[in-house]
């Protein structure tokens, strides 16, 4: 299949949050409250049975009698080169050919090495299943035809699914469109970030605006662990050991040699 | 073929060792292994065998964190009931001085087995100096960032990120100096008797005289004498 | 080997509270997570009509049925994507209409019927602090009582019009029935003609508040 | 509703919700759509995408909706007459109102009886002490033979055009910007804008829900839509229309049935104990006009009673006329009403079929005192919801600070509850009639729950123990219950749907099995019986003569040839499957050229050489895409052929509702809600004078009660929460009652946002979490800066999402026409918890 994505344009969404409840209804995800604290999002981040949530960030723009309040749907966003694919000691994740990153959850042991190599700490533990969980794309919906659960009920097409060059073509359509009519900044987010995304954001706004990192990196800790520690600095092990093996029989060897008495004692 | 110098109770023998160092570097040594098998299941891509041992993953995973608890207790036992013992040890890691460098210089003939004159040593040779510097920093950092990638929504994530990479190198480090400390305290030819100075607490007179004469000489020779009038 | 909780306790002979283990991070059940196959292939969905606002979006219920057909549980409810309104589209609420039945439970996961449906009729008595379940026939029954004797006894059948002159006006003013907005139209139907027949003139729906 | 058939002729949604893609203005007042009606997004986005059209939103809050809007204008709760009328001046001064339309689809050429005037806010025929009008004043010069006298140039002084110049010549721009606080270049900005739909090639619409009508002036209200709608010449066209977006999924169905205690099923108003609705003929002649379609209300109403009452209804006995029950004239019998005759105790029982007004009714403490007096209530739902249980402890919980409520406890409430399980929506059969009037069907996908059963069920099963229990007395009280045709409604447990859509949609009494295929089929002479006149023609016959009910149909071809999106195909519609009303104005007076400029979206046209009638082989027929809002025999030329308001007496679209069609004025005038912090800067008649008070004393005053409170939903619940707050998703996205106020006001009180507060005004108190956003912003009215707070209604104590009641707030005051409450705007104060 071609290299599919999901574009979200954020100027034709009004928040109706139906692609939220859409994934909840398609994953069989159970509700996890928690308390309205002065934001309509009450989740922090998204949680072991929330794949996807809305945030809700309100600017103050000068003259100072307009209001912008902007809305972005956050889930994962299915990076090209995934971290998490990479740190995955069980090698839980795979890439789909066209597009999705993958969690099998039978492979999962819930090390959560995942959640923080993803440079938007996407990949959440489920503590009843001691699994890691996160948006599947719909990999069973896609696959049988069909569009993900999100953007087959998002009601204004703010949400759309198909070929990923198709959409960005769309998209640099649209962002003309959009910066020629009141949205100077708007820009698009998921064509070259990470080496590419296959969800695509069209931002009426800087990424900034939305909480969405400029330039997103995988953490550098986590690079210099995957590139440099894990494959070469376990070498040392067999070393020690060689050096031991080697010392064990060169040592009986020469004092065999020598016809010293190798007790205790003296040398 | 003899592996480790035999016990010699007939010999005058000199203690090394307490009871409490003995019994929580045994204890560490057992929770160590444990955690380093059941570790590996993770580090290395092809250990699935090992995996099947502890019970799949998730049991690799529980013993694993029992281990980790445990080892946590014998040293917290450690630094309670001993800690002076403690604070000798790092005061003769302190005197790490010309001798030791010597010593370490020389050390690797001595390893495979060439008759090598070594410069007096203090209670811990040049070796175990930096076994003993290198392998308790590897343990604590191992300690410090298990706790934390165990529950990383504590911890900032930056935090929890950068212990990654630590554990693992501090894992590489520890078994590293753990093969050979091994090795060398116990079948390598010399200084197999300090084998049962960590098993029994004592080592033969004669030994301690010849390996560590500063060491002998402080605590059992004539400087001991004088100090205890 | 699978270590439980109780073996691990024997094992290291210490209860797990003088540890002050606070959780282990295992779980006895291994999910068994089939491979994503499609949830809802070849199951033919039934269209309904979104219950919420008067916007009309249809809706396909995914059920699960057994060999014999009958129903056995809700798989998804999902927009109506022939349905000309909202083309496969639903809102928030729209989504939600799979928790009108069922839910999944929050501790568990598994779907179970949502345990704010009431299933049985209920009764209060008066003064009492309890409800209590009773069934169908004893609450239409006791139902159709309090009706018939509230009518009769406040029941105006003819009365003298402001021109002097008498007429029927069959009106019961102590009875009144709200509601309906949320029924099918034919219920609204029956309904009131029913109140109507019985003399009700306090008779009111939604489309006022 | 009751602003609309004033105007129209009928009081229902005049386009539908996939019209709305064919619109180029689209002005968003009194409602949050994005939020209460989101699919209506997908067709207006669409409309922006692809026509460029315009959505405007003007709310005293930034939403949801204005957020997607291209502008957005604020304005303080209770002024949106002021807002229009400055509307209607703007678009009268700068003549862009659409001549050739106004002048012969509306009554703007008809001139005004000599008696009728305005003066400092009271029209002629005001009576202080009865606090009502005598609108007789309020009418037509008619002349010798019965015709409206008018004046075609609309220059005559008293043609309802020029009334309404001088009307609203008074709402200049800095009158009506000083009184509803909305900055002057907004204002601006939306008059220019919205006006440009006067263009003969454009259409504009107005979306309006319970923002508009929620107020003590809610029915004039949507009257000004009408006129400006009128002027603009939106009105019968294609993206176009006053769009009421109705809240309850069946309210349309509910109204159409006639569960409201004024009207009887079909929109007809119901008898009552005045002398001339004495019999059946006295009725008839009162209420049936003597001009438009509503002459053939005699048929209706036989064959309404006949379909009630069977074989007991003969025109020997007045067709049973008598056994509808006959309301008292001069008594009021509306929600608030019904709820003040309770609170002193002069109702025994009260049926809930599904409401919540312990959270959704006005004044809801008073509501939740009146229950208390009831000797037995029955409620039905899907849930216990906050009425089935006010009698437990858990209702009474009130803030601690509260003095206004008298704590009560089980034990002091006797009145029984009879809870019955409902089936929800997908557990049962039936049909649902949907805000643009389709009619559509709902399949049953699952078992009901347990032993909860369908609503037809029960009260199909009450009726019938109703009827057994009178089944033997001789009482000519009883006669309505036993003659009522309850039928079995086919054979199985549970009554048919069809059955009982066969007995709505009519059947000939001699062939009780053939519906009658459209309500001119109808008689008045009993030969047949129909439920509901405005849904015959929603049954027809298959091929094998098996019933075929249309709100089955799912063809979902957009037969408009140029794609306006009509769906005949899809579902019925009410009435005669007609999509949009009065689209006799899609085509020029001549009935055959298009506006210009607007080919595409001219739904109907007269064909002068398609046969009419079949019998008579006359030529001349009304042709097109949609069902013709006119007679379809009725050409151009002959006279009534340019009247697209068939409903109407006048035929026409009325800028002046006359005589009887509203009780509180023929023009919308602006006056000040029941409780606000100012007078009335337009005249001196501060509140509307027709209103009904219920209790004068309980007006809170501006020095206590200093902000401005109003109420409102969001997407995630619906109306009491009942619905949503037991379903966890919905609970998930929103859990907790919130109340929404500008930064300004917080930080005058010391709030955070997050912090809990508590909402006073004089009926209650409420304790919610403070929301404090930049979304509100203070007014500034007459100079003065005054605050607006928001509450969500939602909330109650039962379901997985809680919180105290809104509508502890909302005072029990109502509109004068329709007694809606005035939950839109009322005064409180508001402090830190």
């Amino acid at each position: 299949m071609a290299n599919k994505a999901n574009l979200y344009d954020v100027s034709k969404c009004t928040a109706c949050r139906g692609c939220i409840i859409a994934c909840k209804d398609w994953n069989q995800l159970p509700a996890v409250i928690e308390p309205f604290k002065g934001n309509y999002c009450t989740h922090e981040d998204t949680n072991g049975d929330t794949f996807t949530i809305m945030r809700f960030i309100e600017e103050e723009t000068d003259p100072a009698d307009d209001v912008k309040w902007h809305f972005l749907k956050y889930q994962c966003m299915h990076c090209f080169d995934p971290a998490c694919m990479k740190v995955c000691p069980q090698g839980a994740y795979t890439k789909t050919d066209w597009g999705a990153t993958f969690h099998n959850p039978e492979k999962c042991i819930g090390c959560q090495y995942c959640t923080y190599a993803c440079p938007f700490t996407i990949p959440k533990y489920r503590k009843r299943e001691d699994k890691i969980t996160k948006c599947t794309l719909c990999v069973d919906r896609v696959e049988a035809g069909l569009t993900p659960a999100c953007s087959r009920t998002c009601p204004t097409g703010a949400l759309s699914f198909g070929d990923r060059h198709e959409l960005l073509a769309q998209a640099e359509e649209r962002v003309k469109f959009l910066r020629a009519n009141g949205f100077p900044n708007a820009t698009i987010y998921g064509k070259l970030e990470l080496g590419g995304l296959n969800m695509l954001y069209l931002l009426t706004d800087t990424p900034d605006k939305f909480g969405l990192p400029i330039d997103p990196k995988v953490p550098g800790q986590i690079t210099f662990w995957q590139d440099w520690v894990q494959p070469y600095f376990g070498w040392l092990i067999p070393l020690a050991l060689a050096g031991s093996a080697f010392s064990f029989v060169t040592t009986r060897i020469l004092a065999g040699k020598n016809g010293e008495h190798a007790e205790g004692g003296h040398e | 073929m003899q592996l480790v110098p035999e016990y010699r109770a007939d010999v005058k023998r000199v203690e090394r060792f307490n009871f409490v160092a003995r019994m929580t570097h045994w204890g560490h040594t057992v929770t160590f292994i444990l955690c380093l098998l059941t570790g590996l299941v993770l580090f290395l891509d092809s250990a699935d065998w090992l995996a099947v041992i502890f019970g799949g993953f998730s049991g690799a995973g529980l013993v694993h964190r029992i281990a980790a608890v445990t080892l946590t207790i014998f040293l917290v036992i450690f630094v309670i009931f001993d800690f002076k013992g403690i604070v000798d040890w790092v005061k003769d890691l302190l005197r790490f001085g010309k001798n030791d460098i010597i010593f370490v210089m020389k050390f690797p003939l001595e390893f495979l087995g060439f008759p090598v004159k070594m410069p007096p040593q203090t209670r811990f040779n040049g070796g175990e100096k930096g076994n003993s510097m290198l392998t308790p920093t590897s343990v604590i950092l191992l300690v410090l960032s298990g706790y934390i990638m165990w529950f990383p929504a504590i911890f900032p994530a930056g935090l929890v990120r950068v212990c990654y990479p630590i554990h693992d190198i501090a894992m590489v480090l520890a078994t590293f100096m753990v093969c050979m400390h091994g090795y060398l305290g116990s079948f390598h030819p010399g200084s197999g008797e300090s084998f049962w100075g960590m098993w029994k607490g004592t080592v033969r007179d004669d030994w301690a005289q010849h390996h560590h004469p500063i060491w002998y000489e402080e605590t059992y020779g004539d400087k001991a004498d004088k100090d205890a009038e | 080997m699978k270590v439980t909780r109780r073996q691990f306790l024997k094992v290291t002979g210490a209860t797990a509270a003088s540890f002050a283990v606070i959780d282990l991070g295992f779980d006895l059940k291994a999910t068994a997570a089939g491979v994503m196959e499609l949830r809802t292939k070849n199951v033919q969905p039934m269209p309904t009509i979104c219950p919420y606002c008067a916007t009309g979006c249809g809706l396909l219920v995914y059920s699960e049925r057994d060999s014999a057909g009958k129903f056995v549980k809700l798989l998804s409810v999902q927009g109506d994507p022939d349905n000309p309104i909202n083309r496969g589209a639903a809102c928030a609420k729209g989504s939600a209409m799979f928790n009108l039945r069922e839910i999944y439970d929050e501790r568990t996961g598994e779907q179970v019927i949502n345990p704010n449906r009431v299933q049985k009729p209920l009764y209060r008595a008066p003064g009492s602090d309890k409800w209590e379940e009773k069934d169908w026939d004893w609450m239409l029954d006791e139902i159709t009582k309090r009706v018939v004797e509230t009518r009769d006894k406040a029941f105006t059948h003819k009365e003298k019009l402001a021109d002097g002159s008498e007429a029927i006006v069959n009106r019961c003013e102590r009875i009144g029935s709200m509601g309906g907005s949320g029924l099918d139209t034919e219920e609204c139907y029956l309904l009131a003609k029913l109140m109507r027949s019985l003399g009700l003139v306090f008779l009111e729906t939604q489309a006022r508040i | 509703m009751a602003g609309l058939s004033p105007s129209f002729g009928r009081g229902a949604m005049t386009n539908h919700v996939v019209d709305l893609k064919n619109t180029d203005y689209a002005l968003i007042m009194g409602s949050n759509a994005a939020e209460n009606h989101p699919v209506t997004m997908k067709w207006l986005t669409k409309a922006r995408l692809e026509r460029g059209a315009k959505i405007i939103h003007v709310d005293p809050r930034f939403t949801r909706t204005s957020q997607i809007a291209d502008l957005y204008a604020p304005l303080r709760s209770g002024t949106d007459i002021a807002f229009l009328g400055g509307m209607i001046k703007y678009i009268i001064d700068n003549k862009l109102y659409h001549r050739d339309y106004v002048v012969n689809y509306t009554d703007a050429s008809f001139i005004v009886k000599e008696g009728f005037s305005f003066h400092d806010g009271l029209f002629s025929g005001y009576d202080p002490d009865k606090g009502q009008y005598d609108n007789s004043s309020w009418d037509y010069e008619i002349d010798a033979d019965g015709k409206y006298v008018s004046d075609p140039t609309l220059e005559h002084p008293r043609c309802v055009f020029q009334l309404m110049k001088k009307h609203y010549s008074r709402y200049d721009m800095d009158t009506v910007c000083n009184i509803t606080g909305t900055p002057k270049n907004k204002y601006l900005r939306v008059l220019e804008m919205y006006t440009q739909s006067g263009a003969p090639n454009k259409t504009g619409n107005i979306m309006y829900a319970m923002g508009t009508t929620q107020h003590t002036v809610g029915t004039q209200n949507v009257r000004s839509y009408a006129v400006i709608q009128l002027l603009l010449g939106n009105m019968g066209r294609p993206g176009g229309g006053v769009n009421a977006l109705r809240g309850e999924n069946n309210v349309q169905g509910s109204t159409d049935q006639a569960l409201l205690f004024h009207i009887i099923p079909g929109y007809i108003t119901s008898p009552t104990n005045s002398p001339a609705h004495k019999n059946l003929e006295g009725f008839l002649a009162k209420e049936t006009p003597k001009t438009g379609f509503k002459v053939n209300q005699p048929k209706w109403v036989v064959s309404l009673l006949k379909a009630w009452y069977g074989d007991a209804a003969q025109s020997e006995n007045d067709f049973a006329y008598h056994y509808i029950p006959k309301r008292d004239a001069n008594k009021n019998y509306s929600h608030i009403a019904m709820f003040e005759a309770m609170h002193r105790g002069e109702l025994d029982g009260l049926f809930i079929w599904g409401g919540n007004p312990v959270v959704g009714g006005p004044h809801a403490n008073k509501e939740q005192e009146a229950m208390c007096n009831l000797k037995w209530l029955v409620a039905a739902d899907l849930w216990l919801t906050e009425s089935a249980d006010f009698w437990t402890y858990q209702a009474w919980d009130r803030p601690a600070s509260e003095t206004k409520v008298k704590k009560r406890t089980p034990k002091d409430i006797q009145t029984e509850v009879f809870f019955l399980p409902a089936a929800a929506v997908y557990e049962k059969e039936g049909t649902a009639t949907n805000t643009g009037r389709w009619v559509q069907y709902r399949g049953k996908a699952a078992e009901p729950v347990g032993d909860s059963m369908p609503d037809l069920w029960f009260i199909y099963e009450i009726g019938k123990r109703l009827q057994a229990a009178y089944a033997n007395s001789k009482d000519a009280k009883d006669e309505p219950i036993k003659y009522m045709t309850w039928g079995p409604y086919g054979n199985g447990h549970e009554p048919d749907v069809v059955e009982v859509g066969l007995e709505m949609n009519g059947y000939y009494v001699d062939n009780p099995r053939k519906p009658v295929p459209g309500f001119p089929k109808l008689a008045a002479d009993g030969s047949t019986a129909c439920g509901n006149w405005i849904y015959c023609g929603q049954m027809t016959t298959k091929a094998n003569g098996d019933l075929d009910y249309k709100p089955m149909w799912r063809d979902n071809k957009d037969n408009s040839k140029t794609g306006l999106g009509l769906y005949s195909n899809w579902s019925w519609c009410w009435p005669v499957n007609r999509r949009v009303l009065y689209n006799r104005c899609s085509v020029q007076p001549d009935g055959v050229t298009p506006w210009p400029g607007d080919e595409k979206r001219q739904l109907i046209g007269w064909d002068p050489l398609a046969i009419s009638d079949p019998l008579t082989g006359k030529l001349g027929k009304w042709v097109g895409d949609d069902v013709p809002d006119f007679n379809t025999a009725l050409a151009p030329t002959e006279p009534g052929g340019i009247n697209p308001f068939i409903m109407r007496p006048e035929g026409k679209g009325c800028l002046f509702a006359a005589k009887a069609s509203t009780k509180d004025g023929p023009f919308p005038e602006h006056y000040e809600p029941w409780e606000s912090p100012f007078p009335n800067l337009m005249s001196k008649q501060n509140k509307n004078p027709a209103i009904k008070v219920w209790e004068p004393d309980k007006q809170a005053s501006p020095e206590q009660y200093p902000i401005i409170g109003t109420t409102y939903r969001v997407v995630e619940h619906w109306q009491t929460g009942a619905l949503t707050r037991n379903l966890p998703w919905l609970a998930e996205l929103m859990p907790n009652m919130f109340v929404e106020m500008s930064e300004q006001l917080a930080k005058i009180k010391g709030i955070r946002n997050g912090d809990k507060v508590i909402i006073t005004t004089i009926r209650g108190d409420v304790e919610a979490v403070a929301c404090v956003t930049k979304r509100f912003k203070p007014f500034i009215v007459d100079g003065r800066t005054v605050h607006q707070i928001g509450t969500v209604w939602h909330f109650g104590f039962k379901g997985y999402a809680k919180g105290d009641p809104a509508n502890r707030l909302t005072p029990h005051i109502g509109d004068a026409n329709t007694m809606i409450p005035e939950y839109k705007a009322w005064l409180c104060d508001v402090r830190r918890a």
